[in-house]
Order: structure tokens, then C-alpha cells, then sequence
């Protein structure tokens, strides 16, 4: 009740302001429409209006329920038009570019913190990698991946890795260097070899700063994901949904995607969250 | 070299690079140490015991002098496991039990699994933590977290025990009953301890020799040979020889201060 | 040829670099061996287009962007000043403060900050590349809306960081303030404020590079015939590849040096943090 | 058989039913092919798939087309089904414009990504300047969409016959309400979807083949989904892979790209590609293309062949 | 309330609510300060000094009984700044120099800027940090830190000390010096002061008022008043006086504790 209730103020909230919002940007259609149509319209009769549009600017809450609830739950999840099968059309490239990345970050993290060349080279380079808004070379990425023959999941996924292998190096360089001074020395009189020390002592220090950014790895990656679907061909999963919905200002459908899409990622980084637990608690730092 | 000496220091000096400008920790520093020896260092605070401890242990390069440890150099010894070294604070792993955590260098240094069991379940009697093995650092009170790490350092066969102030954060009783248990156990193994501390009774206590400090650069500015006998009760701490080191190491230190 | 010049330069870029960070550290080195490594990459760039004969329509060479820089300084700058100036730096102030008040009010209440941040975590969630285009609908086409969709990128980092440094202070820290019977603003700004310094500087320079991106992305779902989201997304289609380039290089840099001058001032204001006193 | 990959300029709709109803009614099995066909999107520059080797034809507009050619990628038009161009300006009615010479001070949107250079192209042969200033016209950026000119963002707006156009009038609009210009009638119309493909494959002759049967068999498809336009809808449907096309709109779209096909038996017009040529070099001070590329950007070659 | 008491505790009691179920920190505690006493707690560790200090300087609420300092409440004794408190650790401020760090409770009751000078001048010269104003913590030595520490309790006037072992972190020879220097302050500011300390001797040479406390619930089993005069030398803890009064304290202390 405690954590319950605040989060559904704040949500009942945002919903009445919402409906208010809805009203305010989509009065303007409804007042021309009606003016076309040669009508006036009553006041209650506009706020029902600005609340029931086909492609309203802002759609009402209540269309965005009835939109994910449609094609979630009454169509069947093979189904084109099903938002399940969108959905998981997108995790599997996240999920696949998440692995990727991860893996990627956490060989550059030990380079850096084993290897002082990379140590010194690498870093400016990969902040400076982050910088490149990644929309811009995504289409290009998969031009030429696609000439390299590689297509369908794999360069989507690539994506994914770009964004995600950034919070893991950087939390793995800080997380693989958080052992004191003291406790380095330790490894040290026992004289234990770089891979003991590494998998004793590294490693497990660094638990807490690896979870941490894989929750942000795989909020990142599965915005690689949408993107890389953006240019794929707008052929299936949740980028494709924003972007056709957006072609055809299907706004109802570009906010039910996005909502399912924050859903996916929410469900994502809670699974690592429950893993996070799990293992902190059988090493005892729960 | 010094027949029998099992720490053997000429002339060693360390200087520090900072950014304020070099550091001298340590300056022409001369030390022989017997096998079974007990030796305490005292000193004012940054004086380089700490820093002494760790050329010993191969921590620490000197940049001037040599040491040899068992008659090769700190690095060969560190390499053979020659010693077990118990830092100023307890610097156990969080994510290990009590047990784990002095199993630790057992696993490293690839003892066999029967053999770690005995092992660690022997050192945990010796410190009185028996039951304990379970438990995660956290749950134990700081003076319990300070005996498992002593512990850790026995568990595996070094000649040699270096403690830097493994007693410094406990309160008097508990740290009088460990200064016992330390003194029985030092009896028993024959082990030579190098031993760091702040406090003169306890210096006096335990010791076979003292190595009184002064302060930058730091050097030796006394060693006391201790004329108390080994077996040693806990109110030998008030008959008058103790109390007579006592005063000398008292002396030595206030000469090597700024005060006064 | 060029391939063997490539590799040739490669080996060499690394060896100097092994040697160099060999050397005794020092400010020098520590800028130069990133610097050779970057060099490195890039003729090992150009070599590679050079001797594959790769199409300029798919990868241009350096030299080709290079050129292309040269010559379109009007277009670029023309472009930075809408995009980074008017979009990215607004957007960033303005998502920055409302993020710091927010987390101020938020934490004086605990009610909020147990509704809020819940919530804010899962808006954050919510893709920039789905915003985006909705933002736009609401704000227009000019750099309004792309400072609406970067204060949107920025607010929750900035925030969530935020809070949990005012947070960040230990018992003793509060309690001392506590003996002196200080109010609550007097704490917040001797005590928990500075103390937050070091989370809210990470909270910045996060903001930094998601201030120039969604500044960017934003120009995608609409803009002004002017901006680099604008001139990347049509060049494209031109195929004038250069110019993407051109772009792309622009916002690296652009992107880095505000990195970069935001983690000096880091260094400068929580000059007194271990992680800035350089001893682990 | 052999294998082939088609890019397309946009996603699947009956803009493209020719290659969809071919590969449906297996024409393009009869001709010993297997077709794999990419739909395209926004940020897909068909061009670059064709050069990284990631198709072997593409659709594509002839003004992009050419200045791609220009920025030195080496590609041919093999065939052009669309005789006529769809492209017009859409603009409401309560804006006031009702002739070209009412533009002055209005903002006009249009898609680029290449698509803008019709516009430009009619503006400079109408003579406003189009960055703003006094006396001429406002030109905006807008997506593939027609909200903005539902949201009084723009005044006019790009729409294609057979799309677009009818996204508005499904938003509510009649045609009452609306004005709109087609290029076709400006006298300003440039060649829309046709094929291409890269000189180098020109050159080899096992590619020319089977480019020739490409050709065949998707003209075949062209003049059965003319004929046949509600079945061509319904195979468009079953090929579109988000399932966010509707019925209604792809049947009205395959009766007006009929209209664009009807005319074409798939050879390139020399006529149409010199008026294309003329209309991009007449456009102002910053033309698309800076010279004439002649007879290299196009060939009967394959036409020819296939029409036999 | 005793007549003339500054610090009256009645029947305080004060249980902790943990996860693993009520830790009782202090049970039915009864004391009286008089003003100017000098009063060490003296137990061993986990026995509730800290706890009781911070009852009386309103940092935790005993859940049973009451306690009156200066003759109300903690907490409005504290809103009327009527103690300075010394922590355990220094806890310095590491983003103030030390001499802003001194100046921070100056600043925060509102002195003025000259006053605030002048008195930071004063009590750091009283702590001979004199010339460290300007020095960040970190670069300060850990008993220098402490010293500033304390600098900053006495840089406003409260009538009343609290201090938790202030000198834990410290060597003997620097503890001794300041030991001499506290008592100095404290015959001529007529402060009153409570004092918290493992050390026995420490406890004994100081205070006119040794309260002896047992372990877990917190209760006290000793108060020793000291025949010491308040004059005291170094070396009054060679008397047999001292001696005497330290061996009650470390039998009331053992008496209370798990070993022998
Ligand atoms: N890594 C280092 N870099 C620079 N200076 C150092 C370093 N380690 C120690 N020092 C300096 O060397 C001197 C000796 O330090 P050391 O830790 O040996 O003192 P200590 O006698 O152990 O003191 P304490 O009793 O406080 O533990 C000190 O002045 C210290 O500041
Ligand atoms: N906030 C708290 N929550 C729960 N238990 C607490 C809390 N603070 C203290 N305790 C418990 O209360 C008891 C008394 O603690 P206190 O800190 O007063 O001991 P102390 O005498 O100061 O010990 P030390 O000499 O180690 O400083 C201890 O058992 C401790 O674990
Ligand atoms: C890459 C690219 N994308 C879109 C268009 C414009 N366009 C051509 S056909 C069509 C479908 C709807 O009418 C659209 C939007 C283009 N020319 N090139
Ligand atoms: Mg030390
Ligand atoms: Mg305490």
C-alpha cells in the first residue's frame, strides 16, 4: 500500500491532465470539422468529440486502452495486426543485440582496465562514438550489411549492439575498478594469478555496477531495435508500427505502440531487476 | 647477512612521488629479524611502518637498499608464500561468509577441498569464531570482522605474520583477550610476526623486540630487546620491567614528536 | 596498396601507442595516445575505401568528407547554429533546470518521489524515435519542438541523479547539521547540495550526448529546410554522402567538446571527490 | 530458377501490384525466376541497396535517379511502367489559393529525400524565390503524411493521386474543400516508378537475361492488375507484412495507379525523359542536375527484348 | 531533578526496532551531570555510549523516560545550540577548506563575518592547526582531521561538550598531548563535558566522573567520582591514586563483559 498508492495518485493524475490535453489539441479539428459540416457544436458535445477522433492530435487514454487491449488480447498473436507479435518481432532483436552489446562491453571494459594502451586510447573514442546520432547511420548500417549479406534479425540487432555497449563499458571500467587498494594487495600477498584475481575478486565487486547498466544497456537496446526497424522496410515489429502509423497519422496506433514498447522495455529491465536480486542475494549482498 | 636472520633489511629507503613533491617514507632503514622473533613497530602516525611492512611483503618497491626475506628477495617470498599479512583494517570480501572468505586464498593457492574444510573450520576455533562460518562479514561486529581476517592470514602455512594494527579498532578487553590469544598462538606455531601498533602497552605486551619510529623521513630510532620472559600472564603488566620499557619506548617516541 | 599501406599504418599507429603509454605518464601522452589511435583509425578509413573501391555512394573517404567540409562551411555552420545553439543548448538548460527543481520538490516530499519516479522510469522507457514525431505534431517544426523532445530525453537522467544525490549524505553529515539546529534550506544548500555535486554532474554529461541526439532525431519527423537532422536525413537521399559525413563529424565533435567542457567543469566544482582526486 | 531481388522506392502498397501480382499469379515462375521483393521505406535510398549489392533492380523516381547518377552512382533505367505522373499539390480551399499565381506568401510542404525537386523545379519556372522572402513562396519539410496540412501547418501539400489525396478525404475533407494542381497539367511532370539497375550489370550477359525476363514478367503483372484491380488490392494486402494496410484505400489506390500505368507497355518514352531532363535544369539557382546525362542514363535494351 | 544538575536522565530507555527484532540499547539509565563536570562513558563496544550521547543531544528519541538538559527538553536544548558535538569519525565536509569547515556553524547561527574570523583564528590555534585554514580534509592526516573536528564544536559557545571518542584515530603521544589540552580548555572555559572513550587511563586522567556501562540492554553498573584535583599533570597517572581508580574501572569493566 505504501509504494501503491502514491504511484496511482501520480498516474490518476496524469491521466485527468491528459484527458484536459486531449481536449485543448483536438478541439481545433473538431470546431473545423463542424464548421464544415455547417454545426455548431454544444460544449459537452465537443470535449465527447475531441475524445472519440479517428486520428485525433492527442488521443484519450481511454482509445489508447481500447486500441492495446484490441490487438493484444482479441487477436490472435501470429496475427499481423496483433501488437504481441510486433512486440516480440522487436525483443528478439533487442534481446539479441543486448547480448551483443553486453558482450562487446564488457571485452572492452576488461581491456581497458587489464590492457593501459586501450586504457588511454579507447575511452575518448567510445564517448565520442555516442555522440553520432545513430537514426542518421542506421540506414546506411543496414545498406551496407545487407551488401555484406547479412540480413534480417542480425542487422537490427547490430543497432542494438551500438547503443547498448556504452552504459556496460562504462559501468564494467568503474564496476572492475571499484576493489580498494587494500583489497588488490591482498591478491597480491597471496599471490594469485590475473584470472583468480579477476574472477575473485573483479568480477564479483563489480555485481552491483554490471546490473545497473544492464538495465540502461537494455532500455538503449531496445531503442536500437525500433530504430533499425525503421529503415528494414517497415516490414514488421513496433518500429514498424510507429513509423506506418505515422505515414497514415494513425496517431492512436503510434501511441499504443509506444506504449507497448515502453511495457516491453519496463518488463525487460524489471526481469534484470529480479535477477539483480537473486544473485546479489546468493552473494550475500542483498 | 645476519646468521639466522629470516628478515634482513640494509639501508633501505622509499621515497613517494606526489604531486606536493617526493615523500620520504623511509630512510636508510636497518633491520634484522630471527626466526621466531616478535616484533612490534611503533611509531607517530605516518612515520612508514605501514610502508615498511609492505617492502616486506613485496607491496612495495624501496628505492634504495635491499631486503631479503627468508634470505631471497620479497618478491621470491611473495611468490612462495612465504607470509601471511593482515591489513589495518579487516578488508573482507562482502560477498563471501566468514567461511568463504578464509578459504579464499586456501582456493588460490590450490589447496585441496578436505584440506580447506579442516583448515578453515581449525583457525576459526583459534579466534573464537567457531559457528560463525556461515555468516556474512556484515552481520559480525567489527572486532569479530578483524579476528576472521587474522584468521584468513593463519589458515595457510607461513612462516611469517605480518599484522598491520589488526587491534586498532577494538576496545580494551576484547583486544587484552586477542593480545592473549595471539601470544599462545605465536607459542605454539613458532611463527615470526612483524606487528604493528599504536599502542605502548601493547607493544610492550607482546614483544620480543620493539622498533621504535620517527617521523619523515622515517627511520629507526630504537630497538628494544624485551627482557620479559615468553610466557607471559596478563598482569605481568604491572610489575616493574614492563612498566620500565613501557617508560623507554615512551621516551623514544616523544623524542621523535614535534611536541613537548 | 592501399591495403598494405592500411595495415602498415595500423601496426604502426599501435606500436607507437604501446610505446608511448610505456612512457611515464604525463599530460602529454595521455592526449596523445588517443589522438594516434583516432589518426590510425582514419587512414586506416581511407586506405580501406581506397583499396576495396568502395563506392562513394555507400562509404565516402575521409578526404572526400574533409573536402566537403571545406567547401559547404556556410551550409554546415547554417546547420549547427539551428540544430545545436537553437535545439540541443536550449533544450538542455531548460530540461536540465526543470529536472534539478523537480528533484528538489520531489524529494522534500516523499509521498512524490515514491508516485513520481516510478512513473518517470517508465516515461523514460518510452522511446525518443515514438516521441519525437508526436512532439512535433504539438510544437511545430522549428527548433521549438526539438528542444521539447531533448528536455524529454534530459529531464529523467537529470532527475533521477539528482535526487539520489541529495540523498547521498551520510548520518553523521545530516546529524551534525542537525546540532546546529539548521533549518531545511540551510542543509539543503550547505550540506546536501554540494554533497550532490558528483551525481548531478553525471546526470549532465549523460544529458550531453542525449541532448545533441535527440536534437538530431527530433529534425527527422519535420523541420525547417535547415539543421543537421534535416541535411543528414535529405542528403541521404541525394546520395551526398560527403555532406551526411560532413554532418556526422560536426555533431562527434560538437557532441564531445560539450562532453568534454562539461566534465572540466565537473573538475572543477567536485574538485574535493575521490573519483576527481585520481586515487582508486 | 534464377534468383532476383526487386527493391521498391516505399512500402508495400498497390503502388507497386505489378510486382506483387507477378509473383503471386507466377509469372515470374514461368519465366524461370524467383523474385524476392524488399519494400523500402523513409530512410531508404534504394540507390545505395542497388550498389551495395543488396538487389539487382530497383523502383525508383527519375529525378532522384538522376541525381544520384550525378553524384557518381553508375545507374541505367531498364524500363518505366508509369506513363504519367501522380505528384500534385494539395491545398484547402479556405487558404485562398485557387491559381499558381496565388503562392506568394503561402507555405507550401513538400517531402524531400529527392522528391522535393519537382517543386523546386516549377517554382523557378514560376518565378518565386522559395526561401521566404517577399514575393515568394515558404517551403517546408513535411513527412509522408498529410497532417500538416490537416493541422494548418502548411497551406499546400504534396499528395500523390493515388494515395495521399485520399488520406485526406478520409480525414473528413471533400474534395469541396480542397484545390489541387497537378504536375501533369502544369506541364511540369516528371517520370515516376521505373526499373533500374547498375551499368555493370548491363554488361554481363547472363544479368541482361535475366533482367529481360524480369522485365516480361512484371509488364505481364502490370497489365493483369490494370485489368483485375480488386484481386490486385487483395494481393497487395497479403504481401503487406505490418498489417496496418486497410482494404478500402489499397482498391481506391490500385484504380488510380491503372490511371499512372495505363499507357506504358514498359519501354521508357525518349520524349518523357527529355522533358524530365528539362524540367530539373530549369530549376533555378540550385538545379538538381547541372547537365544533360543523355543517352547513358537510360536504354531499350532490355525493352526491346522483352516486349518481342 | 537534582539540585543544580545540567543533565538529569530518568529511567531512560531506548530500544531499537531492527529486522531482526528489538535491540534494547539502553535500559532504566539514571544520571546527573553537574554543570561543570567532567564526565567520561566508558564500555565495552555495542554498549550504548553513542547511543546515550545522542539522547541527550536530541539525535534519538528514548523510548522510555525522560531527559532534561539544562532543564528542558534535548530538543529545545538543541534548538537553543546549547552543545557542540564531536563525532566518532571527524566527519569533515570535504568540499570546505578547514577553515570554512569551522566556519560552518558559525555561518549557520548567524555570527558575523569579522567574529567568524577571528574565532576560527582562535580555536584553531587552539588545536595547533594554525596555517592549515586553507588546506582541503583529505590533505590533512586523520588526526588532524579529528583536531579540526574538534576545532569546529568549540568555535561557538555552548556550555556543553559532547564528544565520542574523539581521539579513537589518534597515537598515544599525540592523544596525550591533546588529552593535557583538553583538560586546560576545559579549566578555563567551565564547560561541561561528556566524554566518550575505550581508553582507560584516558578516561581516568580526565574526568571527574567515570560512568561505567554494561553491554546490551545498555545499563550503567558504575559511577566512580574522581579524587583526582583537577590540576592534573601527565604524570599523575603514575599514582597510586590513578592506579587504583583504573583498576575498579577495568574490574567494573570485565565484570560486565563475555570473557573470563
Ligand atoms: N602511495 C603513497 N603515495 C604517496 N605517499 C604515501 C603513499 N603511501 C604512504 N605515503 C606517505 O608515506 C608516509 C608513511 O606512510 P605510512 O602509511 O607508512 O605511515 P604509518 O606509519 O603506517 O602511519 P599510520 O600510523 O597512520 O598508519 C606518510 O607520510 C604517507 O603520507
Ligand atoms: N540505528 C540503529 N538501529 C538499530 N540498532 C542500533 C542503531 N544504533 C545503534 N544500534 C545498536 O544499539 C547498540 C548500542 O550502540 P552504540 O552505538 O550506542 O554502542 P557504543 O557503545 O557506542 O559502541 P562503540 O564503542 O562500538 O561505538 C548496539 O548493539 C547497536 O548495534
Ligand atoms: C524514398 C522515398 N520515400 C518516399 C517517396 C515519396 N513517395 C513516392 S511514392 C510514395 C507513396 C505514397 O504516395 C511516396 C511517399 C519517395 N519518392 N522516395
Ligand atoms: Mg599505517
Ligand atoms: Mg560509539
Amino acid at each position: 500500500m505504501r509504494h501503491v498508492l502514491p504511484v496511482l495518485t501520480v498516474v490518476a493524475v496524469i491521466v485527468a491532465i491528459w484527458y484536459a490535453a486531449a481536449i485543448w489539441l483536438n478541439a481545433q479539428w473538431a470546431l473545423d470539422t463542424a464548421a464544415r459540416q455547417d454545426r455548431t457544436l454544444g460544449a459537452a458535445e465537443l470535449v465527447l468529440d475531441t475524445w472519440s477522433q479517428e486520428k485525433p492530435k492527442l488521443p484519450a487514454p481511454h482509445q489508447v486502452v481500447t486500441e492495446l487491449w484490441q490487438t493484444t488480447v482479441e487477436k490472435n498473436v501470429t496475427s499481423k495486426r496483433s501488437l504481441v507479435y510486433h512486440a516480440w518481432v522487436t525483443l528478439s532483436a533487442t534481446l539479441l543485440g543486448f547480448g551483443m552489446g553486453t558482450a562487446l562491453g564488457f571485452a572492452l571494459a576488461v581491456g581497458i582496465v587489464y590492457i593501459r594502451v586501450m586504457d588511454m586510447s579507447v575511452m575518448p573514442w567510445v564517448i565520442a562514438s555516442q555522440t553520432i546520432p545513430i537514426l542518421a547511420i542506421a540506414p546506411m548500417i543496414i545498406v551496407v550489411l545487407n551488401a555484406m549479406g547479412l540480413s534480417g534479425l542480425l542487422p537490427k540487432a547490430m543497432i542494438s549492439m551500438y547503443l547498448s555497449f556504452f552504459p556496460v563499458v562504462v559501468g564494467m571500467v568503474k564496476g572492475l575498478r571499484s576493489p580498494s587498494r587494500m583489497m588488490r594487495d591482498q591478491m597480491r600477498t597471496w599471490n594469485a594469478t590475473r584470472g583468480q584475481e579477476f574472477l575473485r575478486l573483479r568480477l564479483p565487486m563489480s555485481m552491483p555496477y554490471l546490473f545497473a547498466s544492464l538495465k540502461i544497456a537494455m532500455a538503449a537496446s531496445l531503442v536500437g531495435a525500433i530504430v533499425g526497424e525503421l529503415p528494414t522496410g517497415a516490414v514488421a515489429g513496433l518500429g514498424a508500427r510507429l513509423l506506418a502509423g505515422s505515414y497514415y497519422g494513425q496517431t492512436i496506433q503510434i501511441w499504443s505502440a509506444l506504449f507497448m514498447a515502453a511495457a516491453v522495455a519496463a518488463a525487460a529491465v524489471g526481469l534484470i531487476g529480479i535477477v539483480q536480486r537473486a544473485t546479489l542475494k546468493r552473494m550475500g549482498m542483498g | 647477512m645476519t646468521e639466522g636472520a629470516i628478515i634482513d633489511a640494509r639501508d633501505v629507503s622509499l621515497t613517494f612521488q606526489t604531486n606536493d613533491g617526493p615523500v620520504h617514507a623511509l630512510r636508510d632503514v636497518n633491520l634484522s629479524v630471527e626466526k621466531g622473533d616478535f616484533v612490534s613497530f611503533i611509531g607517530p602516525s605516518g612515520c612508514g611502518k605501514t610502508t615498511f611492512l609492505r617492502v616486506m611483503a613485496d607491496l612495495e618497491q624501496p628505492t634504495a637498499g635491499t631486503v631479503l626475506v627468508n634470505g631471497v628477495s620479497p618478491e621470491e617470498a611473495r611468490k612462495a608464500r612465504a607470509y601471511g599479512y593482515v591489513f589495518q583494517a579487516a578488508g573482507l570480501y562482502p560477498w563471501r561468509t566468514i567461511g568463504g572468505n578464509i578459504r579464499l586464498p586456501l582456493e588460490i593457492m590450490g589447496y585441496d577441498r578436505p584440506v580447506q574444510a579442516r583448515r578453515v573450520k581449525e583457525v576459526l576455533e583459534l579466534v573464537d569464531l567457531a559457528g560463525f562460518e556461515k555468516k556474512y562479514p556484515w552481520q559480525l561486529s567489527g572486532g569479530m570482522q578483524q579476528r576472521a581476517s587474522i584468521a584468513r592470514a593463519l589458515a595457510f602455512d607461513a612462516d611469517i605474520l605480518l599484522m598491520d594494527e589488526p587491534f586498532g579498532a577494538l576496545d580494551e578487553i576484547v583486544r587484552d583477550h586477542l593480545n592473549e590469544q595471539l601470544l599462545a598462538l605465536w607459542a605454539r606455531t613458532q611463527k615470526t610476526i612483524c606487528f604493528v601498533t599504536h599502542s605502548i602497552p601493547e607493544a610492550v605486551y607482546l614483544s620480543t623486540k620493539i622498533v621504535v619510529m620517527s617521523p619523515r623521513p622515517g627511520r629507526i630510532t630504537d630497538v628494544i630487546e624485551s627482557p620479559l620472559p615468553r610466557e607471559r600472564p596478563l598482569d605481568i603488566r604491572d610489575t616493574p620491567e614492563f612498566l620500565e620499557i613501557a617508560h623507554r619506548v615512551r621516551e623514544g617516541l616523544r623524542a621523535g614528536h614535534a611536541y613537548d | 596498396m592501399w591495403i598494405l599501406l592500411g595495415i602498415l599504418a595500423w601496426a604502426g599507429g599501435s606500436a607507437l601507442n604501446v610505446w608511448l603509454a610505456r612512457q611515464a605518464p604525463g599530460r602529454t601522452t595521455a592526449l596523445a595516445v588517443p589522438l594516434i589511435f583516432g589518426v590510425t583509425l582514419i587512414f586506416v578509413w581511407e586506405a580501406a575505401v581506397r583499396g576495396f573501391g568502395i563506392s562513394p555512394v555507400l562509404l565516402p573517404a575521409p578526404s572526400a568528407i574533409a573536402a566537403r567540409m571545406a567547401g559547404s562551411t556556410g551550409v554546415l555552420w547554417e546547420d549547427f547554429v539551428q540544430t545545436v545553439i537553437k535545439g540541443a543548448l536550449s533544450g538542455y538548460v531548460i530540461g536540465c533546470l526543470a529536472a534539478f527543481g523537480t528533484a528538489i520538490v520531489v524529494d522534500r516530499f516523499d509521498f512524490l518521489r515514491r508516485g513520481l519516479l516510478p512513473v518517470g522510469n517508465f516515461v523514460a522507457a518510452l522511446p525518443i524515435i515514438g516521441i519525437a514525431p508526436i512532439l512535433v505534431m504539438w510544437f511545430g517544426f522549428d527548433w521549438q519542438s526539438k528542444a521539447a523532445v531533448v528536455v524529454v530525453m534530459v529531464f529523467f537522467p537529470m532527475l533521477v541523479n539528482t535526487v539520489e544525490g541529495l540523498r547521498d549524505t551520510s548520518a553523521m553529515q545530516r546529524d551534525l547539521m542537525r546540532t546546529y539546529a539548521a533549518g531545511y534550506w540551510t542543509t539543503l544548500l550547505k550540506l546536501r547540495l554540494p554533497a550532490a555535486m558528483p551525481f548531478i554532474f553525471n546526470g549532465l554529461k549523460l544529458a550531453t550526448t542525449l541532448a545533441l541526439i535527440g536534437a538530431i532525431v527530433a529534425e527527422f519527423f519535420g523541420s525547417p529546410i535547415r539543421g543537421m537532422g534535416f541535411r543528414i536525413s535529405t542528403s541521404v537521399g541525394l546520395l551526398a554522402l560527403d555532406l551526411v559525413w560532413a554532418e556526422i563529424v560536426v555533431a562527434a565533435v560538437a557532441g564531445s567538446a560539450f562532453y568534454g567542457g562539461v566534465a572540466l567543469l565537473e573538475k572543477a566544482v567536485t574538485f574535493w571527490h575521490p573519483s576527481q582526486r585520481g586515487q582508486s | 530458377a534464377d534468383e532476383m531481388t526487386l527493391q521498391l522506392k516505399w512500402v508495400t502498397q498497390a503502388q507497386f501490384a505489378g510486382y506483387y501480382v507477378a509473383k503471386d499469379k507466377g509469372f515470374y515462375d514461368e519465366a524461370d525466376l524467383d523474385v524476392t521483393i524488399k519494400p523500402g521505406g523513409p530512410d531508404i535510398a534504394p540507390v545505395q541497396v542497388l550498389l551495395g549489392g543488396g538487389a539487382d533492380v530497383m523502383v525508383d523516381w527519375l529525378p532522384s535517379a538522376l541525381a544520384a547518377r550525378e553524384n557518381g552512382a553508375p545507374i541505367v533505367n531498364i524500363a518505366q511502367p508509369f506513363k504519367s505522373s501522380g505528384l500534385m499539390l494539395t491545398c484547402l480551399k479556405e487558404h485562398g489559393i485557387e491559381t499558381p499565381a496565388d503562392f506568394p506568401g503561402h507555405t507550401l510542404g513538400t517531402w524531400f529525400f529527392g522528391n522535393e525537386l519537382p517543386l523546386y523545379s516549377w517554382m523557378s519556372k514560376l518565378g518565386y524565390a522559395t526561401d521566404g522572402s517577399e514575393g515568394g513562396v515558404t517551403i517546408q519539410k513535411i513527412n509522408f503524411n498529410v497532417d500538416p496540412l490537416l493541422q494548418k501547418q502548411v497551406e499546400c501539400a504534396t499528395t500523390m493521386t493515388y494515395n495521399e489525396y485520399w488520406q485526406v478525404i478520409d480525414a473528413g475533407l471533400t474534395p469541396d474543400d480542397l484545390v489541387v494542381f497537378k504536375y501533369e497539367d502544369e506541364g511540369i511532370s516528371t517520370l515516376e516508378d521505373g526499373l533500374y539497375t547498375t551499368e555493370a550489370n548491363l554488361e554481363d550477359p547472363e544479368m541482361v537475361d535475366k533482367l529481360t525476363r524480369f522485365v516480361a514478367a512484371s509488364m505481364k503483372g502490370w497489365k493483369y492488375a490494370e485489368e483485375n484491380p480488386d484481386e490486385a488490392a487483395e494481393i497487395v494486402l497479403e504481401n503487406d507484412a505490418t498489417g496496418a494496410q486497410t482494404e478500402k484505400h489499397q482498391k481506391r489506390m490500385m484504380g488510380e495507379v491503372a490511371k499512372l500505368t495505363a499507357g506504358s507497355n514498359g519501354a521508357l518514352d525518349p520524349a518523357d525523359f527529355q522533358r524530365t531532363v528539362d524540367v530539373l535544369l530549369s530549376a533555378g539557382a540550385d538545379p538538381v542536375i547541372t547537365e544533360d546525362p543523355g543517352e547513358a542514363a537510360w536504354t531499350h535494351a532490355i525493352t526491346d527484348e522483352a516486349l518481342e
